[in-house]
């Protein structure tokens, strides 16, 4: 009887659970279909290389290349994971493994603090504190030292608004995440593994190598997969200090766009224009592509990496 | 070899006062045995002498432990350094996250012991001895947590081999091993009495029988009775010595 | 009070209004809101922001009765069946960095549609000394809107382009951010809505900030009937008499879909009338007389 | 001997770099700290957090922002008990009953890909559901598009700590005769304070996220009376603030942002002191 | 009580071929032990009966075991029927994150078994029957990853216990036990013959020997001989068996 009973809560909530899990899929479809079909004005119009890798965007003139935000994306993204990655990780594994808990109790709301901040918050402090300091300390002594090497440190705008004052903004918000699931991860690692390491005389940084790389490699890889689509999806922060200007940028000094902002820059003021409406929603499908393969991507070198590995 | 000292040692964990005063002179290059009932404290003693105790956080451990003279607690004594002379074996095996091979070559290498061609015989040999090769010589690259229970208690004593430790600490190192390989072990121990240090915890009066040459016998964090292992087994001094030895009590 | 349309209070069932919009009016609308319900109480407002589109979707798909509209309407909201009444009046102006070291030529050739359009519509100058004739090296930085405005709208009108996409330079987000990115920027050169190129309370230039004046003539000053920037007030008034071209001043319009209904035609009256006192304190300038006489003629009779 | 340097300089090395990298988050919290601090704290009044606005509100007029304080714990707390309710089954199932089949990997993909989406195409989407239905903006509609927002963050940094569970606490509860649902139940309660975590980091992203209210809960000046009303939202009227020209407003602004973040550090406090006590038995 | 009938049963691990054609009847009501040599497939065994090998992902499994005349392996089946009805004590004892009383009382408050004081009751009984109630009994509401070793090993028989399953899977539960208490968890055990259906897996010759009804010797994956204890340990038939119990061969 009570079996029984067990056994029927078992499949309902089988049921349920999976049913929860499809509808994720049912939402992402729901979500790229409306884009798709919001979009096919402008699909009628323009050709999906055309979209793709054309310059030119115009949409009250029937121009609509998006190269120039799918690479801005891009570019703000990589500065904002060259940055936060190395610096996520650093502190995820200070806070879990140097830290007292008493210094920890301190430094723990740091984090939280940083995840919380609203993005507009970001964006402000973008505005007034790093695109200055790009403007007149980062840019110069960047042209200075490394445009010679490679001309995309060259300082090409006097104005400071540009990919790297984005991707400065963006790391310290993408910072927390890294951080968070790093330290999760370290902490979740069976105290029966570091004794094990410990009592081989393995420092501290020893034994964290081998938990994190070998035991938490995974959970790490999520993070930064994590920390990447985070950077990708940001719209308000970034739109406030990229410079928005459409157009392929040559070095990390120049204003760039991304397509989150563009949708955000729009949206309100022009939806009532279906052209427009249809543009935007087309910058949204190739968003949405772009995270889709971008993700794809990451789970190929996963699953590879993983089965190659092989480990526990 | 270093003979390790134990002073008015204390330990608690959170309000459960685990070892109480103990005051204990481990000979050096000797076989010492520890025995008791489960739950006596056994372990919690072993992983005082590895300072393992110290990353659990609500431990607190009064009293002092000196390896060969030195004093292990304090804040100026380097912990790395501690454990490096001192081996453990802990009593669940716990492979690292890596293959056969590497499980066994970590410590060298972090320690800088041997590399290249080097490195693969300390690690044959490491094998060897803990009589496991023959069973993963064809499959050192995989996954240590593939073993079976018993080959992972093997792997973590080759592991402890490897890196040529002072002092060697073994918890229950035999219990999950038949009868067989238990008796490779022993023999292993037991011609590493010369070079090594040794204290084992063992369930198995016998072993202790056959292999120590000191025994320390425990009861409810206390040592009760601590001596020769000739004088220990033949006259025990203590009530509860003699009841524990023949068999009454647990 | 003057006697509203159809002032019989008590007879009057009660009216909620849903008005959806433009940030840039919202609070405008607030105050005529507030004032309008105080005077008859049977009518109350809903008032929402979201943007101009956002507006003028919920009002065209029937979910708001009334679009705040901050930027010129487009012809396809026109075919959907937008009804516009202009409310206010508001105007860009070009802005410099206070410490612009050409500062004094600026403000003495003042700075013609053409050469606007060569800045910001087709990038003909990278320098100051390409813009003022001289060999001055450094670099110019041209800012704009990044969010959809109608100030970036109608400075293209302007400037003769026909969208707030064909205006090139760094773009900021929103009218105090361009303001705060110029007044940062001695080399920067940007446009702002009227009330944020001046103090509010003082009524003069905003501190760091220099309006540029328009060379409407071409010739090559400013002679003193282009000279109306001294503050606020000189400026409302040349606005308003139209002698600030339009654009870059615009009308900003309530909207509806279709004529409006009795109680919205009450309001409509209601604001172009006594609702225009209301207008300067919130930045912007009054309707001219022509322009309400406009207005009204768009409503049915009482 | 040497080799022995060797170790502890690299040990050192890293725990400066360590240090740095902490020290440059402390930084740039800091200065974020005191640049809405300084713009902000001369604004703070109690009449800001206990009123709602009067008309003239963003023309410098009295009043306060209560109603978007409430909006938006109205918004996130909903929107967070909507996506606990979604993200938590949906995880455990990829744990339990899913683990290790295609569905699972799928799922996890979506949700990585999800997370990627700016929260505005959430808005978007949910706006125009709403369009199409000829519905209002209100406080449901702007709740579920910031649930949809959340989701994806709550359910991947769950994911992450119920991955790490020890696989034979899995072999155990299953050998005792539990059903898959009973496991879940099990996993739950060993990552409980992950899921925690992963409850205040998603309730924080909810309050600071405009975009997927912008169009969906909508931008009013009225206090929050039903589901079906529109609601105000502290970004959002941080952000409009920002855009007023009177520097007054302005400052209020910085304010309002104080009050956010002072909100969000309580939650994060509050939080923070709870995982103590829920992990008790959790296996470290 | 039902019987455990294994018909060419043959495990893979990934490559790894751990269970080769086993074909086994394991008779009701009565202890089977089954002893070899570290790392010959005796938990593997033991964990197919339970269908715990089914959280493995790289698995693969042929052949069929029957329980009571019930295939458990097969699309129709009720994984956790076949998982209530067989209990097993894992290796390393691992025990449930929660507190030691609720270890004990998760599993007859999931199966509806017993509620309030009756609850409190099997609770206290089955931790008396596994001789831990006099170290944990006035510590209950600890977290049971405190406890040692050995302890842990005699929470998770109680807990086992506490479910009364038809069969009973015990994979070297004495290892970690001083021998007084082994000799309690044996009587135990000894005491359960009439009522369970007992496979257990032990290294220890002689508990097999005091314990068995029938015993399995495994050896590198294959059965090389079964039949009743008292004839397999009198005259084994195999120069295997014979070997292993003379401790030659291991
Ligand atoms: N998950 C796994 N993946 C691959 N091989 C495995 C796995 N588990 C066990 N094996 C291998 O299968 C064989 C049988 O293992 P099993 O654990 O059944 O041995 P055992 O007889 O219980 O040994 P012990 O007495 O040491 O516990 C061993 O050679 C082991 O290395
Ligand atoms: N982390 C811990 N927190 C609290 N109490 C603990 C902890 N670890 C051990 N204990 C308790 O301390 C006592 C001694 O434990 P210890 O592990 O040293 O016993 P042992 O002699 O090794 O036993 P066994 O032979 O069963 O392994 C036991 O009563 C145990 O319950
Ligand atoms: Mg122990
Ligand atoms: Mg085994």
């Amino acid at each position: 009887m009570h079996h029984r009973m067990r056994r029927w809560q078992d499949r309902i909530g089988q049921a349920i659970m999976g049913a929860l899990a499809w509808s994720l899929l049912g939402l992402l479809l729901a979500i790229g279909g409306v884009l798709l079909l919001r979009a096919l004005p402008i699909l009628e119009r323009a050709s999906v290389p055309e979209l793709l890798f054309s310059t030119t965007w115009q949409p009250m003139r029937g121009l609509f290349g998006m190269a120039p935000f799918i690479v801005g994306t891009i570019a703000v993204t990589l500065v904002a994971m060259l940055v936060a990655v190395p610096l996520a990780i650093l502190s995820g594994i200070y806070l879990a493994e140097y830290m007292t808990s008493r210094a920890r109790l301190f430094f723990k709301p740091v984090t939280d603090l940083l995840a919380g901040i609203p993005p507009v918050v970001y964006g402000l402090w973008g505005v007034l504190v790093v695109v200055p300091f790009v403007r007149n300390e980062l840019a110069p002594w960047a042209d200075r030292n490394l445009a010679a090497y490679c001309s995309c440190f060259a300082n090409t705008n006097p104005s400071g608004y540009s990919i790297a004052a984005a991707g400065l903004v963006l790391s310290l918000m993408v910072y927390p995440i890294i951080v968070t699931i790093t330290e999760e991860v370290l902490r979740a690692v069976p105290r029966e593994l570091r004794e094990a390491l410990f009592a081989l005389g393995a420092t501290r940084w020893e034994v964290t190598k081998v938990t994190l790389l070998r035991a938490g490699l995974p959970g790490v890889v999520a993070a930064v997969v994590l920390g990447f689509s985070r950077a990708f999806g940001e719209t308000l922060a970034v739109l406030m200090v990229v410079g928005n200007v459409p157009r392929m940028p040559g070095s990390i000094f120049d204003g760039s766009y991304t397509l989150a902002a563009l949708i955000a820059n729009n949206y309100g003021e022009m939806m009532s224009v279906p052209l427009y409406e249809s543009a935007l929603m087309g910058a949204g499908l190739v968003l949405l592509l772009v995270v889709v393969s971008f993700n794809l991507g990451a789970w190929l070198f996963l699953t590879r990496r993983l089965k190659r590995g092989g480990e526990a | 070899m270093p003979g390790i000292a134990i002073r008015k040692l204390n330990i608690w964990y959170g309000n459960t006062h685990a070892l109480r005063e103990i005051n204990l002179d481990l000979p050096d290059g000797q076989i010492t045995a520890i025995i008791g009932p489960s739950g006596c404290g056994k372990s919690t003693l072993l992983k005082s002498i590895n300072r393992l105790l110290d990353l659990n956080e609500h431990v607190r451990i009064t009293g002092q432990i000196l390896i060969d003279g030195a004093a292990i607690y304090g804040k100026q004594v380097d912990v790395t350094e501690v454990r490096t002379q001192v081996g453990m074996l802990a009593q669940k095996p716990f492979p690292l996250p890596m293959s056969i091979y590497d499980n066994v070559a970590y410590g060298p290498r972090i320690h800088g012991l041997a590399r290249g061609r080097q490195l693969a015989q300390l690690v044959t040999d490491s094998l060897k001895a803990a009589r496991l090769w023959d069973e993963v010589g064809h499959r050192l690259k995989e996954s240590a947590h593939k073993l079976s229970v018993g080959q992972q208690q093997r792997l973590c004593l080759a592991r402890a081999l490897a890196i040529q430790p002072a002092v060697l600490l073994c918890d229950e190192s035999t219990a999950s091993l038949d009868p067989i390989a238990a008796r490779g072990i022993e023999e292993l121990l037991s011609s590493l009495r010369q070079r090594y240090t040794l204290v084992m915890v063992t369930h198995d009066i016998e072993q202790a029988r056959r292999l120590a040459d000191y025994v320390v016998f425990m009861w409810l964090g206390e040592v009760v009775e601590h001596g020769p292992a000739a004088a220990f087994f033949q006259h025990p001094q203590h009530s509860l010595s003699q009841a524990y030895l023949a068999r009454e009590i647990g | 009070a003057q006697p509203a349309p159809g002032d019989a209070l008590d007879a009057k069932p009660p009216v909620t209004l849903r008005v959806s919009g433009a940030f840039a009016l919202f609070p405008m609308m607030a105050v005529w809101a507030e004032a309008y319900s105080q005077q008859y109480p049977h009518v109350t407002f809903d008032l929402q922001g979201g943007g101009a589109g956002k507006g003028m979707a919920d009002m065209l798909t029937g979910v708001a009765d009334l679009a705040l509209l901050s930027r010129p309407v487009r012809q396809e909201e026109l075919h959907q069946g937008a009804f516009l009444m202009p409310a206010a009046v508001d105007a860009v102006v070009a802005t410099v960095n206070a410490h612009n070291p050409h500062l004094e030529e600026l403000l003495a050739t003042g700075l013609t549609p053409e050469r606007a359009a060569a800045l910001w519509l087709h990038e003909e100058f990278t320098t100051w000394g390409q813009l003022l004739g001289n060999d001055d090296p450094t670099r110019i930085t041209v800012y704009t809107r990044s969010d959809a405005s109608g100030a970036a709208e109608v400075w293209s009108l302007f400037l003769g382009g026909s969208s707030q996409e064909e205006l090139l330079g760094i773009a900021v987000n929103g009218d105090p951010g361009l303001a705060e990115a110029v007044r940062q920027d001695v080399y920067g050169i940007g446009f702002n809505n009227i009330v944020f190129a001046y103090n509010m309370a003082t009524n003069q230039q905003i501190e760091g900030l220099r309006v540029v004046p328009l060379d409407l003539n071409g010739d090559g000053t400013i002679t003193a009937d282009e000279d109306f920037y001294a503050d606020r007030l000189v400026l409302n008034q040349a606005v308003a008499a139209e002698r600030y071209p339009s654009p870059p001043a615009r009308p900003l319009y309530l909207v509806t879909k279709g004529p409006p209904s009795a109680e919205i035609a009450a309001f409509y009256r209601w604001m172009l009338t006594e609702g225009q006192t209301l207008v300067e304190a919130a930045g912007f300038v009054r309707l001219s007389p022509a322009m309400v006489e406009e207005g009204l003629a768009l409503l049915p009779a009482p | 001997m040497r080799r022995k340097q060797w170790r502890k300089l690299e040990e050192g090395c890293f725990i400066w770099l360590m240090r740095l990298a902490l020290l440059i988050a402390v930084v740039g919290l800091g200065s974020i700290l005191f640049t809405i601090t300084s713009r902000g704290w001369a604004a703070l009044s109690w009449e800001m957090v206990s009123q709602p606005p009067s008309a003239g509100f963003y023309l410098g007029g009295g009043g306060g922002i209560l109603h978007a304080l409430l909006g938006s714990l109205y918004l996130a707390t909903g929107a967070t008990l909507l996506a606990l309710l979604i993200a938590v089954p949906v995880v455990l199932y990829i744990n339990t009953y899913g683990r290790g089949s295609k569905t699972a990997e799928m799922v996890r993909l979506v949700l990585n890909i999800l997370w990627g989406m700016p929260s505005i195409v959430f808005g978007v989407f949910i706006l125009g559901l709403l369009l199409a239905l000829g519905l209002r903006t209100s406080l449901l509609a702007g709740t579920i598009a910031l649930a949809l927002v959340i989701v994806p963050i709550l359910a991947r940094t769950f994911d992450e700590v119920v991955r790490l569970v020890p696989h034979e606490l899995s072999e155990t509860t299953l050998a005792l005769g539990t059903t898959r649902l009973e496991l879940s139940i099990m996993l739950l309660r060993q990552t409980m304070p992950g899921l925690l975590a992963g409850l205040f980091l998603a309730f924080e992203r909810a309050l600071g996220d405009g975009a997927a209210v912008l169009f969906t809960a909508g931008f009013t000046s009225s206090m929050p009376s039903s589901l079906f009303q529109p609601v105000a939202s502290l970004p959002l009227v941080i952000f409009f603030q920002l855009a007023t020209p009177f520097p007054e407003v302005q400052a209020r602004a910085y304010a309002a942002a104080l009050i956010l973040t002072a909100i969000v550090l309580t939650f994060g406090m509050l939080g923070y002191f709870f995982l103590h006590h829920v992990g008790k038995h959790v296996i470290r």
